[in-house]
């Protein structure tokens, strides 16, 4: 059994970006002090959770109970690997997002800025609880907290259109916590415990086969909405009329993220994959994974607007993750890791240019791209970054992953699942490459004159992702090992054991 | 000693308060309202102090005159009753004092009238919830319900006639629990509740005692407005005015719902019931059936009285299905809901007395985003209440549901999980229309007259702020401490035959 | 409308006259509320009162005595109602100076 | 057969008062009709408590020096006697403050026929 030590610190971790909220909204009229409140709150709440790392990597656990919710069930926070490995992932990006934010705002004069910052900071909140969990009703809780801060974000524009989206959204959201909370208390119901264990602690509980599906379908769909599994995506592309800043950490990594993040608690520490083997649940889960990511990336060919095409690819590639998941192979598990680490930070870099590029030039469509290249080269770079890593092109970090994931389809001998990770890499350079062509080799036109990079504000935190993706292509460990977490987490998973991470320090 | 009194103390401060306020009207105006609050306060205390000794002594009974239960009447104070009478004074308290600007301001000049039957309404609600004597509740019944179809009479110029329907209404549904309890009494020959279902094992044909008790579910079912016996509801809530619909909507379903849990739990054997009959199952189907039906009427109102009022109708059902299910914890679920549904609608209509106050309407096309500017801490009241209603963590409403979830599941009622399920995000639509009203800029200009009304409005007054603030902030402690709740309360009270 | 109404009410009605017929009958001496004993050998209020009320109150209607003493907090509901009637038709009827 | 209808004769009658009080009320569109059948169901349901109290053969329950109080079944139940007198008096009120209401309404709308009333409301 690992060590479990009580702590604090994840607590700490998560109500850092609460209690920046209220400090938020009291200097609404200042807003270099507001600024001031989001920037300290992601610096500590980021600390504090790379300060947990040493000792997850020596094999400790640390736990924190709030408080009882309900009887037998506690609100309570536990840094395993599999968590943290996510919470870095926000609470790093959301430093350079919060920098980011505050250029894109301020340079797109934004309305309503405080509600924005305030809204931010409560998905980032819920978004570490997500993270830190330690069992399916405090996921719950976090989980629905979530989509209500979400929810301001996407309608932040006031438009009619932004209107629509908001309430699809909403719909979407709460009807998939509403499936959740139905399929936790059914857990509760059969195993009376609801705690995240490798391996799943449904195992011995669950006799009925169709009572096995209809929970596992029940619980995908609670996460599927977020993770834009297909057909519960739609409101992935329509969320993309809030701000670039919001696409980009919550719609590409938080909030989505969280919906991959349920999926692998889920299948990996709810049910197991044993359990999911016994009743054909991979099969289920491959499958809709498979048809996402092919659908996604057809779709993605006919997407005119920049960030809508970015939302397709980002289904996609959230379903890369779901499908190695699914693999139930070491290999594609440990690869469908790595891809939520490394997909958030390409995918973030595209967004910030995407958002780079409408600050700047108020452009939108990718047939508007023409000869920007040479107005924004610092940005475009960064986006060339982006868009061969997502191909998966070494030596950006993505192809790591991909490696994982296509590795993990061959050993669990499904070669179907392959070709359908080999299609997808050439049907994602088919969609990006056309716009490095617009932005590089066509003749700008005459509106790009006297233009030039966005404000350093912008530009900075999209150089830093950019090289972030880089080094961790070309070293995976590198910063965080989160090469040595994703190994530990997917043995742990897979020997239903408790975790032998211990002795992987450095 | 003070504390064995405190069964009796409850309901005769109010009967005290209710003859005491006449006189001191003709002194000075104001002590009316003074006085209903301080007896509701001091009543509160009393509750308050009754529920902590319930729990750490024991329960207490009050033979009134001395007489030993079946021959007097006895007024009892076990965690159900205790626990019941604490929410329904606390929540009186909250309202009463927010009443004092609304009555001056749309009951004006009948002032002592209102707070005189005030003070009978909440002597006959928490006498109905103290006494252990059936009979008696029947007379506490009645002088609630007198107190409240007056209440409700006074307010827009249509409250006398919705006021006269639910007169009959209830007046029938008094009748029913009269004649059900003329079976009851007839099959087992006892008034006194502890007495009754100590002797209906002994009855060889149960039938009459059944139907007894089908008749005063019956009647019950009237007085909480369960569906199809809601009919009243929402025109008596909508056309009084809000102070007597903010006193009466959260306390007076709650109260019928109290009683409808002592007849179904604690009379007979709720085991033998759930097995035998289709009591439970009949209440549980009308609830599921009324929360859909109220969440769907609720939609399609434009004025935000007449929407809360359907949105009662609805979360009285969901009551009415943790009673249906007849188990722990769809008593936990019930129990819970009362006590939450209670804060919630309340803050809900005390938010509706603050826009009535300030901006002389609560219709709902006719608010405008400006509101969240001028009234910020009414809206924001207004968001935490209805965020709860809907159901979303860490809020209360989110726990009552969930143990009504976990209840439904364990029976594997797979169409009440449905029905929760459904009428949750029914709940969503129409609150979170109301929400964008408030928060978001409207897509079509609005009326300049409700623009120009709207920016000159101030927030309302300290003392209708302050309650609506409580109870918004009680919404986010019953949530983070409900399981303190159900284990110190709430479990103790479970009739032990539930077997939990 | 009108016979939908009445075909209920003649269900209702059937209803409670077979359960009716389940009652004991019409001056039974015996039955649970007019005995003595009850099955548990506990005595029955109603005729605990017809053989108490003389000795405890001093008074020869029973009724009076169960009205004014053994039940009297009914008594004191029964009057406060005649109060809240009496409030409410203030409350209701007054007119206001406009 | 005979003995059913002895035994219970009473029972039918009020169960038969009372319904056609629920359908006075349902049915009728006057509310001065409404509150008559409000009040035939209340005076239903308190004679259906009378009834019960009949024992044969018993006296009415005033004490009488020539029969012993100790003999129980030869008095009537007084209980339901003094319930009755409560629910009476409840129904006069009731009554009393349902008048009130009428009162108001006909001094608004100078009908108490409901379709009217409906009419002159919108």
């Amino acid at each position: 059994m690992p060590v479990t030590h009580e702590s604090v610190i994840p607590l700490l971790a998560v109500l850092a970006p609460l209690a920046a909220i209220p400090l938020i909204l009291l200097s609404s009229r200042r807003p270099n002090l507001r600024e001031f409140w989001t920037l300290a709150a992601a610096f500590t709440a980021c600390g504090l959770i790379l300060s947990l790392l040493p000792g997850v990597l020596a094999g400790r656990t640390v736990a924190y109970d709030i408080l009882t919710i309900s009887p037998g069930i506690a609100l309570s926070l536990r840094v395993d690997p599999t968590g943290l490995f996510f919470a870095i992932i926000c609470s790093s990006l959301w430093i350079l997002t919060s920098f980011y934010s505050i250029g894109y705002v301020r340079g797109a004069g934004e309305k309503k800025q405080t509600r924005y910052f305030a809204s931010f900071a409560l998905c980032i909140g819920a978004t570490l609880g997500i993270a830190l969990s330690a069992n399916l009703l405090s996921f719950v809780i976090f989980y629905e907290m979530l989509s209500l801060g979400t929810y301001p974000l996407v309608i932040h524009k006031e438009t009619r259109e932004s209107y629509r989206s908001g309430r699809m959204y909403l719909t979407y959201a709460l009807s998939a916590g509403l499936l959740l909370i139905v399929a936790t208390a059914w857990t509760w119901a059969l195993a009376h415990n609801l705690d995240f264990r490798p391996g799943g602690f449904l195992g011995g509980v669950l006799a009925d086969e169709g009572a096995a599906r209809a929970l596992f379908l029940l619980f995908i769909a609670g996460v599927g909405v977020k993770a834009g599994l297909m057909p519960l995506h739609s409101w992935l592309p329509a969320a993309m009329v809030a701000p670039t800043p919001v696409s980009a950490l919550l719609h590409a990594v938080a909030v989505v993220k969280s919906g991959v993040f349920g999926v692998i608690r889920v299948a990996g520490f709810v049910f197991g994959p044993a359990t999911m083997q016994a009743f054909g649940l991979d099969t289920i889960l491959a499958a809709v994974a498979a048809v996402t990511i092919i659908l996604a990336s057809v779709i993605a060919l006919r997407q005119d607007n920049l960030k809508k095409r970015l939302a397709f690819s980002t289904i996609g590639h959230l379903s890369y993750i779901v499908l190695g998941v699914a693999l139930l192979s070491p290999e594609g598990f440990m690869g469908g890791l790595l891809h939520l680490a490394n997909h958030a930070t390409t995918k973030i870099a595209l967004f910030f240019c995407a958002g780079a590029i409408y600050v700047n030039l108020h452009k939108t469509e990718i047939s508007e791209l023409d000869g920007i290249g040479k107005v924004m080269p610092w940005t475009m770079a960064a986006f060339t970054v982006g868009v061969l890593g997502l191909s998966g092109v070494p030596p950006i970090n993505a192809f790591v992953s991909k490696f994982y994931l296509c590795k993990g389809a061959v050993s669990s001998g499904q070669l179907v699942f392959l070709a359908v990770f080999l299609a997808s890499g050439l049907l994602n350079m088919a969609y990006f490459f056309p716009i490095l062509h617009r932005a590089f080799f066509r003749p700008g036109g005459a509106g790009l004159h006297g233009h030039s990079e966005a404000s350093p504000l912008m530009v900075v935190p999209i150089v830093i992702v950019a090289v972030l993706s880089l080094v961790l292509g070309l070293y995976p460990n590198a910063l965080v090992h989160f090469f040595d977490l994703a190994r530990g987490i997917s043995q742990s998973v897979m020997a239903g054991a408790a975790a032998p991470l211990a002795g992987l320090a450095p | 000693m003070m504390t064995s009194h405190i069964p009796l103390l409850i309901p005769a401060t109010f009967l005290l308060a209710a003859l005491l306020i006449p006189l001191a009207a003709l002194l000075w105006r104001r002590l009316s309202w003074l006085l209903a609050v301080a007896a509701t306060g001091l009543c509160f205390f009393y509750a308050v102090k009754g529920l902590a000794h319930v729990t750490t002594a024991g329960r207490l009974h009050y033979h009134l005159a001395g007489w030993q239960p079946p021959f007097g009447i006895e007024f009892v104070l076990d965690p159900l009753s205790a626990f019941f009478s604490v929410f329904v004074t606390g929540v009186a308290l909250l309202a009463l004092i927010h009443a004092g600007r609304v009555v001056a301001h749309e009951v004006s000049g009948v002032d002592m009238g209102f707070y005189a039957l005030a003070m009978l309404l909440l002597a006959g609600l928490s006498g109905m919830v103290v006494t252990g004597d059936l009979f008696n509740l029947y007379v506490f019944l009645e002088i609630s319900a007198l107190a409240s179809y007056s209440l409700i009479a006074r307010g827009d110029p249509r409250a006398p006639l919705s006021a006269f329907r639910y007169l009959t209404l209830g007046t029938t549904g008094a009748a029913f629990y009269l004649l059900g309890l003329a079976f009851v009494y007839m099959s087992v020959g006892s008034l006194n509740l502890a007495d009754v279902s100590h002797l209906l094992p002994d009855v060889g044909d149960t039938r009459p005692v059944l139907l007894g008790l089908s008749l005063m579910v019956l009647g019950i079912g009237l007085k909480m407005a369960l569906f199809p016996l809601h009919a009243w509801l929402a025109d008596a809530y909508t056309h009084a005015s809000s102070a007597a619909t903010a006193l009466i909507a959260p306390i007076g379903t709650k109260v019928a719902a109290y009683v409808l849990l002592r007849l179904m739990f604690f009379l007979v054997d709720p085991q033998y019931l759930r097995d035998q009959t289709p009591l439970p199952a009949i209440v549980g189907c009308l609830g599921a059936a009324g929360m859909l039906w109220g969440s769907i009427m609720a939609m399609c109102q434009k004025e935000l009285k007449r929407m809360l009022a359907y949105s009662s109708v609805a979360q009285v059902g969901y009551i009415a299905l943790g009673i249906g299910l007849a188990s722990p914890l769809g008593f936990i679920g019930a129990t819970l809901h009362a006590l939450n549904h209670a804060c919630m609608k309340a803050c809900l209509f005390l938010v509706t007395g603050n826009f009535r106050v300030r901006l002389g309407h609560s219709t709902l096309p006719r608010l405008v985003d400006d509101l969240r500017r001028t009234m910020p801490w009414s809206a924001a009241a207004f968001t935490t209440a209805a965020i709860s209603m809907v159901g979303l963590p860490p809020l209360a409403g989110f726990f009552s549901k969930w143990y009504l979830v976990l209840g439904s599941i364990q029976q594997s009622n797979w169409v009440f999980v449905a029905v929760l399920v459904a009428s949750s995000l029914l709940n969503a639509v129409y609150f979170f229309r109301v929400l964008e009203r408030l928060y978001l800029t409207p897509l079509a200009p609005p009326d300049d007259t409700d623009v120009a009304a709207a920016a000159a409005t101030r927030e309302a007054p300290a003392s209708m702020l302050a309650p609506t603030l409580v109870l918004a902030g009680a919404l986010l402690v019953l949530g983070i401490f409900n399981a303190w709740i159900v284990s110190t309360f709430i479990n103790p009270m479970i009739p032990s035959r539930l077997g939990w | 409308m009108k016979l939908h109404q009445a075909l209920v009410l003649l269900a209702f009605a059937a209803v409670l006259t077979m359960a009716a017929m389940q009652l004991p009958a019409r001056g039974d001496a015996a039955s649970p509320a007019n005995r003595v004993f009850n099955t548990r050998g506990e005595p029955v209020a109603g005729a605990h009162y017809i053989s108490h009320a003389e000795k405890d109150a001093a008074t020869p209607n029973m009724v009076t005595v169960i009205l004014a003493d053994y039940r009297s907090f009914d008594t004191l509901g029964e009057t406060l109602v005649v109060f809240a009637g009496g409030i409410a038709c203030l409350f209701i009827l007054r007119r206001l100076k406009p | 057969m005979l003995e059913i209808i002895k035994g219970y004769y009473a029972y039918f009658f009020l169960v038969a008062v009372f319904c056609i009080g629920l359908f006075g009320m349902m049915v009728k569109r006057n509310l001065m009709k409404k509150v008559m059948g409000m009040s035939m169901v209340q005076s239903a349901v308190i004679l259906f408590w009378i009834v019960s109290a009949f024992k044969d053969g018993a006296t009415v329950t005033v004490l009488d020096p020539a029969r012993a109080v100790e003999d129980a079944d030869l008095y009537l139940n007084p209980l339901p006697h003094t319930l009755m007198l409560t629910a009476i008096v409840v129904a006069v009120v009731t009554l009393g403050v349902s008048f009130a209401l009428l009162i108001v309404i006909y001094r608004r709308y100078r009908t108490l026929e409901e379709p009217l009333l409906l009419e002159k409301m919108q």
